[in-house]
């Protein structure tokens, strides 16, 4: 197996799979397995991905792919990872790819279990800021103001009253000693953190921004252009973050206000009408500012 | 056909489930403008589109419609129409 | 070559693991389970079991685990009691319906609350719809040869199911007694290694964990009720070769204890078995005619062995150790359900005996004969169960 | 009781259309009820999905699905192509198929009773507006005569208030006269 | 002012919710659980509803909520189906076990793996044994008064459980139709604020969550047990309450269909029995003396209710939308061993029926009772369920 | 009620309660709510604090408190909180006090929620470093080497192979406003943490180094000479963390070698006999010296 | 004794379980060495060293004899010494 | 059969000494059985317990507590006023009681046979050594004759291998021929 960037390249992530049309999720997949190659066994957790893709008799994934629960996919992982160090086929690597609600909440106690034990696991997490395989519910990840289903704007409620919760330093707080975030709408960025994340051994976390069109309420041909505001106006940093430190960003290229980003997605659509939340907003924009000086993001 | 046991799937056998008819409009790939650049084969989610010998092609059996290859595509060289009712 | 020792329950249970040559172990402590894992550990850390041990952070961890070994190929134990039996049955369920043959000790304790380590059937009991096979055993000899013959029945074709060996808490796990081992050259031709149908192979990508509609669904439910019946063939077979081999000889589903001419037949699973046979030893020396149906693998339910014991009684006393809240005990409920309708089905009396660690003894054992007798003269048929020992001082009106 | 089999893909709100009929049955002081079919896992947009409706002078207790309509409405005519819309049509049933094409050109049976439509919403899915529904409500209304055009109105404000509700209303008004309905 | 709408049956359960005045709300989302949580965080953030709505990260956690606001005295809700029944399995025994009056709704759907959302009764069934009080509805209008009943029941002195309204995904939960509402007025006369026995006061500070040694254990299970059978005393008078105030009368823990002169009666819970109800009719109407006995509330179980019944019938067919893997379905055992010993009880087949979604029409119903009646008719007593639609060529070997 | 420090000292957790002899939790418990006062409802998760002291019939507890499940400590607490809310209550607080099995492993998920939701909440951990209430094993929370009877040494094992989970920072990188590590052997060090954590709204979390004679194998009378040794060679430093930042530790007054700490503790006899294991103890001494620097806790 | 309903317990009703029973030592506080400085009190993990009105005072109904007063007392005012078997 | 009940104090071994009985039953080529009583919650130091013993020429089935011993030891005699060690004790039954006092300071009904030791371990709570049990043991062996002194002492090599092992032995052995037992 050469490397799958160069010559044939070989599609592991096939047609036939039942996303939403646009769907960044699916896109992804289809990259990260381009970059970590035939070598892999996939764990994902219930979820849109799985949902997709799990049709009975049906199966877009040409790697050996196990869904079990929705909680459980650090623990299978971690199963499947001690059965090939046992039988001497630890050549091959297990990954999850789970969903941002398999990995925040309902999974997260046995993500710090596996991240405790170093377990030689590549947890990755399509986030899409939601439970969308269920309708849109809150998740811990949904950023703040936010609508979801469960945390709908309202008389009371300007939606998600939460910041995101910061997984990539959390997971990092564990030691770990790759860790990085990634969005869709950079696939090459994407793929070269694959790469680095497959040389290393132990757990390791990628954290990949996937705009949901169906969820977040935009075109579906506006995914890439979605994530891509969302990385610009400094919402969603791409980093990488080796042994608990920061060791590499990308910088934004064009720097955009927050609500550029906010404006072309339903789920905001309460902070500008029917009339326009200013508090919120400028609470988002700072979020964004802070999150620029923290890290760097603007070039030179 | 029998079950398998424990509902284990082939890998790589949703080929046999053809997402094309979910689509309602379908992106023509206009080849005189196309510069072969790739991306929308990069970023179609669906793996949609295919570069045989000759050209990238939209493989219509699966095209959901989307519109993503049009919208990234840098030479705007696919024109999405409405499937015919 | 065999050997003879006095020890642990737990420790027979662990030795019997070693022999099976598991490749992952996965668990998380909890009495009275802890000294079986522990003895584990202790043989990985001293190099003497060569296998992943696996420390998780809960049972639904432990038990998912085990299920990931399993895909992957392996041979895959785990073990837990209790809370954290009930905290695995989501683990379970899928684990089954995926039909995973890893093996699991279950070691019978209460669940809360009011929470405490007390031995009874509830936990377990708890898990039999799920596609869990479970056998229970009365002493630690048992417990060895039943961990041995769990692999041969998980892993055989027609069954690819988990199987969960039942053991009473501290009874059997921390008591000393006689145990009997076989060599490992024995246990290897026993159980020869684990050739799944399906395994995660890059070579061969498949799927696991398909999404299913309502077109092959209940289809899907029937093969894991059809493995458990084609399980009774297979378990039959396993003990009758493990009898062959060891010279015990526990009978098939089933074991019964001067059943043949029975007029009183208890019926009963686990530890307190063993005190039952000395009850009936002392009734059949007063001259009653009674006998004991112990219940060795409770699901799939053996009723064919079942009735074939009991026709001939006149009264049955059930012995639950667990009870349904709103019904009643779930083995008087199953025997009952299944005997249902059968000509001259003998008198049934379901009794509620050894609940939260409440004393079994032999008296208590002939009391329920004697009350089942009484049943039967009087041609009473009793609607609710007998809580066996019940203190009625300390109940509020 | 008459029953009603919608066809219609993930997005189109064939279930809402279900949903308003059941309404409108209530304001006609009838029963309806209306569910979707349960095509699982992937309900996703564009996918093609069922849902029915029951419409009685009686409490409606049957919950099975419905499987000899009395009228079957497709939403989009692309599904004729995979899924039998025809199963079970009763004899003296009716299709109603939102297409421009003229009945004969369908290629169906000939015992089988077709409305098209000449005017058809061009993209089924245009931004949550369910207003090809409203189109296909006012003219089940005016064709087969089983809910009031007020029934249907109000069921419509009910289930949409504020001005989608008055958008729709206008283009229940529009197909219902358009196709014969008489105003009470 | 009572009123009458057309809507979904999610929203007439969130609209029943309201109208009881929760002060915590704990839920994570399952479909198709969904519309009733998320109609309830709607009313809260637009302030239509003074709750704290607590997003929780699991259904774990969520039955662990509801119980905390229980124990400070608090009337709460939680809703789960499923997957999210499985995983509150643990939390669930010890809160009945401590005896907290919340109220959930268990939207039925079948449970992994293989996964799917199609609805059947196995993930409720699987909850049984717990000590929650189960009631089964069959229409939104009666989702809308069981859980108004339900806290009644659940805060009633002599029963202080959790009680459970299972009602089918989908079938009810996504069906609009239409429903008769009470006033809020009503709804306060007819469920007081709840007065908590005991709850977590700083002025009286007491200690919940106990470790009980074998000397209590045993009673404070018997007193569980005791509370269910109180239960069925209060949750009839419940009924009756809301029969008088509403005018809408089901019966009490069995409702009976055309079962006078019944020869053959169907058992059956849930919404298929109103389908079930138009067979009869038209069993009825071709002569035949066909009846339906609706199982309303499961746990407890109304053996007593079903027994007056059914005592005249000559069979009775059950059908059981769940199956215990290795025995059968659970309706049908625990009908068969109350009935068990009756003298003349009438001969009893089990069906399988709605598993994982598979569709149960009238048709499948005159299949059931033709297939019944023929049991009566050739003297069979089968032992195996029938699965009613099973799909032969789908199974293997 | 006045401050509890002065004038009549009312005692909320009382004699009969049956931990062992010299237990370092059951001390700490006796003067965490002699700081919190009789204002507070106590939630604690299953393990030694809640076996020694429910028996039932036999409650030292004179603030209301439950005990529910193992895992859900944080759930039942919010629960709390939240009816506490609409009972306007609130000026009545809500305790966990959990040991280290509860938090760090299978508690954590629902801790992490806990976190994330911003409940009311202080979370406090009595760490012991094992899972003691069922006889020693394992525990994310288990030191470095450290013997325990899931993690024995032996020819292949030299007890714990992973470091102890760093869950403080775990914590803090949830942006919790107050984080803090006591010791039983700095008791008023302890109580003042309390206070401070009681001044603030929102989740808290305070790790408490619990020493236990069973479990570590010490004799009864060295529970707080034990726990000195660990906070003066630098493996357990006292700190406060405040927004994410250090904001306070307590220095060490006189530095010892971590072998004295060890060497006093069977749980690390197998690094000195039969042979000793120079190795394993010169790692542990350099993770003493790195929180020694990393934390400033040498004076001057 | 009726048992509570759901096993609620009264907070404080340990103290009817006295153990003191457990302990194989017993410490011996001398007054004339006792300094009154109340470490012994703090240290007790039982709670059972007491101030009184004249002084500190062992509780042998629940001291445990873990000899964690003596080893704390400044004053080494604090003797342990073995029951009597 | 031989059932035997022992009364201690968490901490001072007393189910180590049912377990080393049951296992010298095995090197006498008979049946022995030894478990704990379940006091459940807070097994901790210094709390009193009990274990139980049995010895049998068959396999021993019964798995009941012991609850009318042939023998009651007593590993610490402040537990007299804790616990009824007498309960169920049989007429012909012995008490042996780890106290240097005299029998007849004890203030027992006169039925009982009672055997004290004038030899007792300081702390029953020695650093984990089993040094009192195995005192118990020899002794046990010697006045009842129930195990050889050779399967005892086999039973405590097993038990305790190395030092720890030649240690208790020899206290067997000692104590042994302190109650008259003589070597085979
Ligand atoms: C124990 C359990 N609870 C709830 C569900 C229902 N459920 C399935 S997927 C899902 C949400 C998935 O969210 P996320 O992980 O973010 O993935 P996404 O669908 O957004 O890709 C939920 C709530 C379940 N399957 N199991
Ligand atoms: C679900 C579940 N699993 C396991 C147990 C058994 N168990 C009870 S307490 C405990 C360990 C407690 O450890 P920790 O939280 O560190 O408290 P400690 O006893 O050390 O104070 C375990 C494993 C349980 N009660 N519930
Ligand atoms: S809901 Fe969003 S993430 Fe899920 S399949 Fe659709 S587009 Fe993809
Ligand atoms: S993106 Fe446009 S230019 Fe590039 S290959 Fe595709 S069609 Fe051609
Ligand atoms: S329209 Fe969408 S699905 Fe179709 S080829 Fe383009 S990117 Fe792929
Ligand atoms: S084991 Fe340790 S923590 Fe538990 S009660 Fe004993 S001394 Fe305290
Ligand atoms: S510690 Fe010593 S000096 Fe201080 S009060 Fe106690 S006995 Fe007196
Ligand atoms: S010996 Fe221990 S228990 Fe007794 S008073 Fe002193 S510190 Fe307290
Ligand atoms: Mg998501
Ligand atoms: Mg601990």
């Amino acid at each position: 197996m050469g490397s799958p960037e160069k010559g044939k390249r070989e599609e592991l992530f096939v047609s036939g799979h039942r996303a939403c049309p646009g769907c960044g999720m699916a896109l992804a997949v289809r990259h990260i397995l381009r970059a970590t190659g035939r070598q892999v066994i996939v764990v994902t957790p219930t979820g849109c991905l799985e949902t997709f893709t799990s049709p009975y008799g049906y199966s877009p994934w040409r790697v050996p792919w196990v869904h079990h629960l929705f909680e459980n996919g650090p623990s299978v992982a971690s199963g499947i990872a001690a059965a090939l160090r046992m039988q001497k086929r630890d050549h091959i690597r297990v990954l999850v790819i789970a969903g941002d609600g398999a990995t925040f909440d309902i999974g997260f106690g046995a993500l710090s279990g596996m991240l405790e034990r170093g377990e030689d696991v590549l947890y990755i997490c399509v986030d899409n800021g939601a439970y969308m395989n269920t309708g849109g519910q809150r998740s811990a990840a949904t950023p703040l103001y936010a609508s979801t289903t469960t945390d709908p704007p309202g008389k009371l409620s300007s939606g998600k009253v939460q910041e995101k919760k910061d997984l990539p330093w959390i997971v990092a707080a564990h030691k770990v000693d790759y860790v990085a975030t990634a969005s869709v709408a950079f696939l090459a960025d994407l793929r070269g953190k694959l790469k680095r994340a497959m040389e290393v051994r132990g757990p390791r976390y990628i954290q990949v921004d996937s705009p949901c069109p169906s969820g977040w309420g935009f075109a579906s041909d506006l995914t890439l252009e979605v994530g891509r505001l969302g990385v610009n106006c400094g919402l969603i940093p791409l980093l990488e973050i080796r042994g608990g430190t920061l060791t590499r960003v990308r910088k934004i290229t064009k720097r955009i206000p927050v609500e550029d980003y906010l404006r072309v997605q339903a789920r905001f659509r309460h902070l500008f009408a029917p009339r326009r939340q200013q508090a919120e907003l400028s609470r988002l924009q700072s979020l964004a500012d802070e999150k620029i000086k923290t890290y760097g993001l603007l070039k030179g | 056909m029998k079950l398998s046991i424990g509902a284990v799937v082939r890998g790589g056998s949703s080929l046999g489930y053809h997402t094309g008819t979910w689509r309602d409009r379908r992106p023509f790939l206009n080849l005189e403008k196309c510069k072969a650049c790739g991306i929308c084969e990069e970023v179609c989610p669906d793996g949609a589109v295919r570069k045989t010998q000759e050209a990238y092609q939209v493989d219509y059996l699966f095209c959901k419609g989307c519109g993503l290859c049009a919208k990234e595509c840098p030479a705007k060289a696919i024109e999405l129409v409405p499937e015919g009712k | 070559m065999p050997w003879e020792e006095v020890l642990e329950g737990s420790e027979a249970v662990a030795l019997a693991i070693k022999a099976c040559r598991p490749q992952v172990i996965s668990a998380f402590p909890i009495s009275p389970q802890t000294h079986i894992v522990e003895r584990l550990a202790r043989m990985v850390a001293e190099g003497e079991l060569q296998a992943e041990y696996v420390r998780v952070e809960s049972e639904f961890s432990a038990a998912s685990v085990v299920s990931g070994a399993s895909l992957a190929g392996s041979r895959a134990y785990t073990a837990s009691s209790s809370q954290g039996l009930l905290l695995m049955t989501e683990v379970l369920y899928a684990s089954a319906g995926m039909r995973l043959p890893f093996v699991m000790t279950g070691v019978n304790r209460t669940v809360s609350a009011p929470i405490s380590i007390q031995v009874d059937h509830q936990d377990t009991i708890s898990l039999r719809d799920c596609g869990v096979i479970q056998l229970y055993v009365e002493s630690s000899q048992e417990a060895y040869d039943a961990h041995l013959a769990a692999f041969k029945v998980a892993e055989d074709p027609c069954v690819l199911l988990p199987v969960m060996v039942c053991m009473d808490g501290w009874i059997l796990t921390h008591s000393y007694e006689r145990v009997c081992f076989l060599s490992q050259e024995e246990v290897d031709r026993f159980l020869p290694p684990f050739k799944p149908p399906n395994y995660l192979d890059v070579e061969n990508p498949k799927s696991w964990g398909s999404y299913a509609e309502e077109d092959v669904l209940m289809e899907f439910r029937y093969s894991v009720q059809k493995a458990m019946t084609c399980a009774k063939r297979i378990i039959r077979e396993t003990w009758q070769e493990m009898a062959q081999l060891t010279g015990r000889n526990y009978g098939g589903l089933v074991e019964g204890y001067r059943i043949q001419d029975a007029e009183i037949i208890l019926v009963a699973m686990g530890s307190v078995a063993g005190t039952v046979k000395e009850a009936v030893d002392q009734a059949r020396e007063s001259g009653q005619k009674v006998g004991l149906a112990r219940i060795r693998c409770y699901r799939p339910f053996p009723h064919e062995e079942l009735w074939e014991m009991i026709k001939g009684a006149k009264v049955v006393a059930v012995m639950d150790a667990n009870f349904s809240m709103g019904s009643e005990g779930a083995i008087a409920m199953d025997l009952k359900a299944k005997l249902y309708g059968r000509p001259s089905a003998p008198l049934v009396v379901p009794f509620v005996a050894g609940l939260g660690g409440r004393e079994v003894n032999t008296h208590a054992v002939l009391e329920i004969v004697k009350s089942a007798r009484q049943c039967y003269e009087s041609s009473i048929h009793p609607l609710e169960a007998q809580w066996v020992g019940l203190n009625a001082e300390l109940l509020t009106e | 009781m008459r029953e009603i089999r919608i066809h219609g893909r993930g997005g189109q709100g064939s279930l809402v259309l279900a949903q308003l009929m059941a309404i409108a049955a209530l304001e006609d002081n009838k029963y309806g009820q209306a569910f979707p079919f349960l095509g699982g896992g992937g309900e996703r947009r564009g996918k093609a999905i069922m849902a029915f409706c029951r419409l009685s002078e009686k409490p409606i207790r049957l919950r099975s699905r419905v499987s000899q309509p009395h009228y079957v409405i497709v939403q989009d005519p692309t599904i004729l192509n995979e899924q039998d819309v025809l199963q079970g049509l009763r004899p003296e049933g009716l299709l109603l198929i939102n297409t421009r094409k003229e009945p004969h050109e369908l290629g169906l049976p000939s015992w089988v009773r077709v409305q098209t439509f000449s005017r058809v919403q061009d993209s089924l899915f245009a931004s949550g507006k369910p207003l090809t529904n409203t189109f296909l409500l006012g003219a089940f209304s005016a064709i087969t005569g089983e809910l009031t055009l007020q029934a249907v109105l109000r069921a419509v404000r009910k289930r949409f208030p504020g001005r989608l509700g008055e958008e729709n209303t206008r283009m229940v008004e529009e197909s219902f006269s358009e196709f014969g309905g008489k105003k009470p």
